[in-house]
């Protein structure tokens, strides 16, 4: 009875079984790092109520991946999210975290009505909620209802992973989280929109027009970019990370779309190649952002802030945390030789070798792809050396700052648990991507077991005949080797005096933490590089004690959301003037409310005919 | 066994020659200048001092400061080491292609501008600033002028423009373009002043504020190999030069002669734009790297029409 | 005969449509429950039915004597102001009553009654409904509400005894004891009203909007 | 037989209202006589399915599976609600608010209110009906009025006129039934059973004009806009366990008129005159509705406006039609009763505890009223459509069978509403349940009765959500099985 109704609604192809791994692997160190994060900072009935919840999330994510019923799969999707909303807002007091609740609950569920209308089009075409069944359906769909549908998903599920212009939610939602929850809100739940793209478009639907893979290139490109250029912007550290996970959401849509793109264009090897490096990148980044989003937790434990301009030289308070925030911070940048370096590479070869091989003016839109994902790499390094450098390097710039302790064993357990797999994927990156190509194989259709991306244990090799190469152990070898010989001419010249001394301060002597260079400073160029997009604007107060003295002087800098004021803003304020002058048709008079039974009386008999 | 002997014979020519690129630079733009200028050594004469010297280690640095210089070097050596200088294939081709040349730049840069902004120092942190910013704005050019050059060769391996093929206008165009990219990267005029002693105007400078002796001797030897490694590309991008038949001993010299030009000829150019013009402010680096990714946008075209 | 008692309650409609003080509303009103009570007799006697006479009596006693002496007691009990208040006045009023009984001519034509005196008393009662809604529309005070109300009721009443010779016995008597209870209970409530408003316009209640 | 119990139980009840002078225990044998009609219902409702409609007192009678399914509707909420009132009714007493006299007069309206609400579903007659639908406006007018405050009083007679002069067009609709079925075959009556029986017959344009005067009637009584104008005034104003019977099920009772009279144009005129009506009065419904939902500030007003909602889907689902949307739109009448019951006890206790309708006041319900607040929480998913709540269950079903017949315009209308009305919800309710609560709020104790009727419902919320997930094709037969009559 139980097997047959699991065999029924349940999936276990190495799609599901990847996504349910990718969900594990960051559960279980939230989970461990739990212990140590909730104790004081909530109720004992509070922290019991906060396992329930992650159970639960976790759960629910999990059935997401496996459930072969897409009417299932609505409902628990609706669960995923409903409570993912209950531990958003799970600092109840907060008036940020319900506003932030608010907008994450509405745009999720914005999306999911979209995911609905898709789905009722698969139904009738299907006759039946079963993934086999639309599967075979699909084929005998119209192009034209194809394109449909394949919008409605893309813009429900978008709305899930945070694609811009539907990412508003996610620097307000994952912030407010509890840290533990933010790293698997951000590692994985906004990845199993990732997997209803590839499920249902790549899997079900079929790609059957060239454009739908090019319009998710554009808009991965562009949340790319904006992602990380808002991050640039951003002080408060749990919001910088969940800027970044719309950054790196379009990175692994690059790898997705150009796989949709491939499959059109019937180079299947291509498109496993893709898919295979956009996965990658997507456990990667489950990876690094859940370790992230855990130091980021910690901090916040430590010193009970998140704006990083009040911190500050936590290097030495912290010295593991801040080991294991390096490590993520190196893997985010795309250093050599962890893990997010080699999805990285992978990606830009997919479009490289994609350049190679297509002809035309693709050529050219797969290289300028590629090159705006190297400024996003770029960018990112530089957010992450402002995210890192004014965290825990100088000197702490508040009390927040000063009186931070490192933080408790368990701690420390699940952020090492996930630094130790940041090197794991780094290095192994062979084996990695013999799995990978199960994966990507099962989801586009075709039996992988004749392609080989790499010649030996250590050395991909994404195309054979084009001597590529990647081997992230040499690199490390030759990085170390190279390290220890530098570190040898360093020694070379004997012991010398090191004096340890003040830092240069032109003389001025009396150098402190307020003379360090802020967040807002590091990241001033990029404001003014970006200005056509930031619009950033200054206010200005000073407040005179005289006309000729000027007692005190407040300067604040902000930048414009875009997004939020020029589509959402609007959108809202139109829906609420509406409905606010609809009050008017019910201002308390009977007379009135008589006379509409009246007309609609004599309108409808009126009209009878046209009924 | 002998693959290590060569990787070992090229490294150390790296870490020997580097130098002698910058001050011959120097020694050129001194020279056009009508200037007497330092002697075409003067980088050996630095580094050396350096060594020889104590250091200073801000209080407030931690660990991070220690260790910059050692990856910086190391993270230069390797990508030094992934050049096809002697014998036009790369001895560490398995390790990585062009695109991870890129990458393991942007690791030495990385440590760079943390250990800049360790010693809260807010010089530091303005070069660090500034130094990400461009090297950011960087990446899309270099990106473009990979592509370019791949899509010549059908492989982004750096080994595979081994000097049998033709100039094209694709070639030249994307030389220029990775040029001007080298001015950025190796900070000179109109990117940055290494000359300036002024630190509200430095970059790079600004960031290696704070390190001194042996430290700051590492990073420097770090910088002229990471210049040396960008002259090579370009050389061998506009100049492809094949492998030498060695029938006879002038055949060799003429060979080993053209082999250096070239690189003379890059120096001198890059000696020529910095006399010629004047710094920029930073914002309009921007438009100036904009103009090499423009750059590399059109070597992509023009490859993609074979010419 | 049957015309002539039609006519009738037009005519004390039209008196109602006019009126501009409470006792004369209800005056109107109990006019048209006479004439109503007149037709049901007429129809008892040409249709030979004893429960028409029965429900003639019913008529005679509540609609002609009860209600209106029970709205009058309460009128008389919160003395409030006898104006009827009105939104449209007189002169306008029966102009709007004239149309409206011009639309149910035209409102009883579509619906196919034929051309016999049914279709006349057709339109009596659909313009007696239609009036008495415009009179609960365009009147202030809650006594012209209930009033109206009841006037609808009469034009129902003369519209099921014209259409098909009345309902069942005894649905129709179901249906007077109601409107009987609906008239006692909105009673109490304008006398509630008047307790706590101190006055019974009902259009000055607009504590409730939006 | 059960019948009998069930209608005399309430008037039973309202007898010892009268003798009993202990309000409390007075309370709680109520409760037990609701949880007797509870059951007497299920029973009802089982051999009904089982066995077809059933014929009483010569013709008086007529049950089917339909009435026996509205009379357990009716019955589940009379039941929580009565359970509800003995802890609500207390505190009313131990405040001051009312007396014990005035309690005792209340528990023999709420008698008399169930039962004349249980009596609609029961009566063939159709004249019968419509008494009886009237009895419910007259004596629920009173709950609504029974704090005698001003605006109680205004909403009170807003309430009865609004509704007397729609359900004054109901009759007249009635009676052109009757008209058109003496024409048709020369019998007259206005026994349902009998007019459905030869509904094919009937002159279809009569029959079309009296659906207009029917639907525009007891729409009014069912809070269709935009006759709905007197809901949210005497939603908002009553007794909160009245609150919850009006909009519970004392709407649904209209509907059941309407579906009555529907099935007969069904069969009369043709489904796609009905299913039109049905659909634009839906429609209208949920626009006008969703837009005082987004801008409400009281509380119950909101939850009024959210009855006007859901019984614009209703509508729409009954003018789908098919086994979905019928069946979609019956679940949607028990779904929406248990929830909104369950809302309204919330509210209940929320204004009896700030002392306020406006929801600009109300915050941090969840800290000052744990158990309350866990409740309006999940109500208030429930109520916006979420799984694995059973309104989401009937809202989906509705909007496939929409879509499946090939009303796209409908299906993604109705979806776009549900989804801004969603946002409303959540805006409204996480501001008040969180936060930071008024000073001086402190943690009460909630009474056991109340926490009990709010877990009867809440259960059944969870429950029907759950079950139906997984008997999606009994479904089917349920529903045939409800319209064979």
């Amino acid at each position: 009875m139980m097997s047959t109704f699991l065999k029924q609604f349940l999936i276990f192809d190495p799609l599901s079984l990847f996504f349910l791994f990718v969900i594990f692997i960051i559960s279980l160190p939230s989970a461990v790092y739990s212990f140590g994060y909730l104790k004081g900072e909530y109720t004992p009935a509070k922290i019991t109520l906060a396992w329930f919840l992650l159970f639960a999330f976790v759960l629910s994510m999990a059935l997401v991946v496996t459930v072969s019923n897409v009417f299932i799969f609505l409902v628990f999707w609706e669960i995923m999210s409903l409570v993912s909303y209950f531990l958003v807002v799970f600092d109840t007091r907060h008036e940020k975290s319900i506003q932030a609740g608010m907008i994450y609950i509405v745009m999720t569920h914005i999306g999911t009505a979209f995911l609905i209308a898709a789905f009722l089009v698969m139904y009738k075409y299907a006759n039946s909620f079963d993934f086999f069944a639309i599967k075979n359906a699909c084929q005998a769909m119209p192009l034209q209802t194809k394109n449909i549908v394949f919008l409605l998903l893309l813009i429900g599920f978008g709305t899930k992973a945070g694609i811009v212009p539907l990412h508003i939610w996610l620097p307000y939602a994952h912030p407010q989280a509890p840290s533990h929850i933010s790293s698997v809100m951000s590692g994985v739940m906004i990845k199993t929109a990732i997997y209803g793209i590839i499920r249902f478009v790549i899997v079900m639907l079929g790609v059957n027009s060239s454009w739908w893979g090019i319009l998710i290139l554009v808009l991965a490109v562009i949340s790319c970019l904006v992602g990380v250029i808002y991050a640039l912007m951003e002080h408060d550290i749990k919001r910088l990370l969940a800027y970044h996970s719309v950054e790196n959401i379009g990175i692994i849509l690059l790898g997705v779309g150009l796989a949709m793109f491939f499959i059109r264009m019937n180079m299947p090897y291509l498109a496993v190649f893709s898919l295979m490096a956009g996965l990658y990148h997507l456990i990667n980044h489950a990876i690094f952002k859940g370790l992230l989003f855990l130091c980021a937790g910690s901090v916040y434990k430590a010193t009970g802030t998140r704006d990083i301009e009040k911190l500050g030289g936590l290097i030495k308070k912290m010295p593991q945390t801040s080991a294991y925030f390096l490590l993520g911070a190196m893997a985010i940048s795309a250093l050599p030789p962890l893990n997010g370096f080699v999805s990285e590479w992978l990606t830009l070869q997919a479009f490289f070798l994609g350049a190679f091989n297509v002809t035309g003016g693709a050529k050219l839109f797969f290289g300028i792809c590629a090159s705006l994902l190297a400024l996003t790499s770029g960018l990112a390094a530089a957010c992450f050396v402002k995210a890192f450098g004014i965290t825990f390097l100088g000197q702490p710039r508040s009390h927040y700052a000063k009186d931070a302790k490192e933080v408790t064993l368990s701690m420390k357990a699940g952020m090492f648990f996930l630094s130790v797999l940041i090197i794991i994927f780094g290095l192994a990156a062979v084996k990695i991507m013999k799995l990978l190509a199960k994966v990507a194989g099962g989801a586009i259709g075709l039996d992988t077991g004749a392609m080989s991306f790499s010649i030996n244990n250590f050395i991909l090799s994404p195309q054979a005949g084009k001597d590529i190469y990647l081997s992230t152990p040499l690199l490390l070898l030759m990085l170390i080797l190279l390290g220890a010989a530098g570190f040898c001419i360093y020694m070379l010249f004997g012991r010398k005096r090191v004096v340890i001394y003040r830092t240069w301060d032109c003389g001025y002597y009396k150098l402190d933490s307020r003379n360090e260079y802020t967040a807002t400073a590091f990241s001033k160029p990029f404001r003014i590089a970006f200005s056509f997009f930031l619009m950033p604007y200054r206010r200005t107060q000073k407040i005179r004690e005289s006309f000729y003295h000027i007692k005190s002087f407040t300067y604040e800098t902000h930048t414009t959301l875009v997004f939020k004021k020029y589509i959402y803003d609007p959108a809202i304020a139109l829906v609420f003037r509406l409905a606010g002058s609809m009050k008017r048709i019910q201002p308390g008079s009977i007379h009135l409310y008589l006379g509409y039974i009246f007309i609609t009386l004599l309108l409808l008999i009126i009209f009878m005919r046209q009924f | 066994m002998i693959k290590i002997m060569i990787i070992v014979l090229q490294l150390i020519l790296f870490i020997a020659a580097a130098p002698i690129l910058s001050g011959l630079i120097s020694k050129i733009k001194n020279n056009i200048r009508l200037r007497k200028g330092q002697g075409i050594l003067q980088p050996y004469y630095n580094l050396a001092k350096l060594f020889f010297k104590g250091e200073v280690v801000s209080e407030t640095a931690s660990w991070i400061f220690r260790v910059t210089p050692i990856v910086v070097l190391s993270s230069t050596l390797t990508a030094a080491a992934l050049i096809p200088v002697f014998i036009f294939s790369s001895p560490m081709r398995q390790a990585g292609d062009f695109l991870v040349l890129v990458f393991i730049f942007a690791l030495g840069r990385f440590f760079l501008a943390l250990s800049a902004l360790d010693t809260g120092s807010s010089f530091g942190g303005m070069g660090s600033s500034r130094e990400m910013f461009i090297s950011s704005l960087v990446e899309p050019a270099l990106c473009m002028v990979i592509l370019s050059v791949s899509l010549q060769f059908g492989s982004t391996d750096i080994s595979a423009f081994n000097g049998i093929h033709a100039i094209s206008v694709s070639s030249i165009v994307a030389a220029i373009a990775l040029f001007l990219i080298t001015i950025a990267e190796t900070s000179r005029m109109p990117v940055d002043n290494q000359e300036t002693h002024l630190e509200l105007t430095m970059v790079h400078e600004a960031m290696v504020l704070e390190y001194s002796g042996r430290s700051l001797a590492l990073i420097e030897m770090a910088a002229y190999i990471k210049q040396m490694i960008l002259f090579f590309l370009i050389a061998q991008i506009v100049f492809p030069i094949a492998l030498p038949v060695f029938s006879s001993l002038t055949q060799l010299a003429s060979w080993i002669l053209w082999y250096l030009t070239r690189i003379i000829i890059i120096a001198i150019s890059a000696a020529l734009v910095e006399i010629s013009v004047a710094k920029m402010r930073l914002f309009r680096v921007a438009d100036f790297l904009g103009f090499a990714f423009v750059l590399g946008i059109i070597a992509v075209i023009c490859a993609m029409l074979g010419v | 005969m049957r015309e002539l008692i039609l006519f009738g309650v037009l005519a004390t409609t039209y008196l109602m449509v006019i009126a501009k003080r409470m006792p004369a509303l209800i005056r109107g009103f109990r006019y048209q429950s006479f004439f109503l009570f007149l037709i049901t007799l007429v129809a008892g006697y040409t249709e030979k039915q004893i429960n028409l006479y029965f429900i003639a009596l019913l008529i005679l006693v509540l609609k002609v004597f009860i209600i209106p002496h029970v709205l009058n007691l309460i009128a008389k009990k919160i003395s409030v102001e006898e104006n009827l208040g009105l939104f449209v006045n007189a002169q306008l009023s029966l102009i709007v009553a004239l149309a409206l009984t011009y639309c149910s001519r035209v409102f009883s034509e579509t619906l196919g009654f034929g051309m016999d005196y049914r279709l006349a008393a057709i339109t009596v009662a659909f313009s007696v409904i239609f009036i008495g809604a415009f009179l609960m529309i365009s009147r202030m005070k809650a006594f012209a509400q209930v009033t109206g109300l009841l006037v609808m009721e009469n034009g129902i009443f003369l519209f099921a005894s014209f259409v098909s010779g009345g309902m069942p016995f005894f649905v129709e008597i179901a249906v007077f004891l109601d409107v009987f209870v609906s008239v006692i209970i909105m009673g109490l409530f304008i006398y509630r009203v008047n307790k706590l408003f101190t006055h019974i316009d009902v259009n000055k209640l607009s504590r409730l909007k939006g | 037989m059960q019948i009998f119990f069930i209608l005399g139980i309430p008037v039973l009840l309202a007898l010892t209202a009268l003798l009993v002078k202990k309000q409390r225990i007075f309370g709680i044998l109520n409760s037990i006589g609701y949880l007797v009609v509870l059951c007497g219902s299920i029973l009802l409702l089982k051999k009904t399915v089982l066995s077809g409609g059933v014929k009483l007192c010569g013709d008086f009678i007529y049950l089917d599976a339909l009435s026996a399914f509205f009379i357990f509707v009716i019955s589940v909420v009379a039941f929580a609600a009565a359970l509800y009132s003995v802890g609500y009714i207390r505190k009313d007493i131990e405040k001051g608010i009312i007396s014990e006299k005035k309690a005792r007069v209340y528990y023999i309206l709420f008698n008399l209110f169930c039962c004349s609400m249980l009596f609609v579903p029961a009566v063939n007659n159709l004249g019968i009906l419509w008494v009886a639908i009237e009895m419910t406006t007259l004596i629920s007018a009173f709950l609504v009025g029974f704090y005698n405050s001003k605006e109680s009083v205004e909403a009170a007679w807003k309430y009865i006129i609004i509704c007397s002069v729609g359900i004054i067009f109901a009759l007249l609709g009635t009676i052109l039934f009757y008209y058109a079925f003496s024409l048709s075959g020369g019998t007259r009556s206005l026994n349902w059973s009998i007019i459905a029986a030869g509904a094919a017959n009937m002159d279809k344009n009569i029959l079309k004009v009296a659906f207009i005067f029917i639907l525009v009637g007891y729409g009014t009584k069912a809070g269709l806009a935009p006759m709905h104008t007197w809901l949210p005034d005497a939603h908002s104003q009553a007794v909160s366990p009245i609150s919850a019977l009006l909009s519970g099920v004392l709407l649904k009772t209209a509907i059941y008129a309407i579906l009555r009279f529907g099935i007969i144009i069904i069969k009369g005129v043709g489904f796609a005159y009905f299913s039109n009506l049905m659909i634009l009065f839906g429609m209208i419904s949920l626009a006008i509705s969703c837009g005082f939902i987004l801008v409400q500030k009281d509380l119950k007003r909101l939850l009024a406006y959210h009855s006007v909602e859901h019984v614009g889907i209703i509508s729409i689902g009954l003018g789908i039609g098919g086994i979905l949307g019928t069946g979609g739109a019956l679940l949607h009448v028990f779904n929406h009763a248990v929830t909104k019951a369950l809302m309204f006890f919330g509210a209940g206790n929320v204004v009896n505890k700030y002392r306020t309708h406006n929801m600009h006041v109300i915050r941090g319900v969840i800290n000052v009223m744990p158990f309350t607040g866990f409740m309006l929480f999940m109500g208030a998913f429930a109520l916006a459509g979420m799984p694995p709540f059973s309104i989401f269950i009937s809202e989906i079903l509705i909007i496939f069978s929409a879509f499946l017949k090939g009303s796209y315009l409908v299906a993604f209308l109705l979806l776009g509403f549900i989804t801004v009305i969603f946002g409303a919800v959540v805006h409204h309710f996480s501001k008040i349940l969180f936060g930071n609560s008024p000073k001086g709020m402190l943690a009460v104790k909630e009474p056991l009765s109340g926490k009990l009727a709010f877990l009867f419902l809440f259960v059944q919320i969870c429950a029907v959500g759950i079950v139906l997930l997984f008997i999606k094709k009994d479904l089917a037969w349920i529903v045939q099985k409800l319209f064979q009559g």
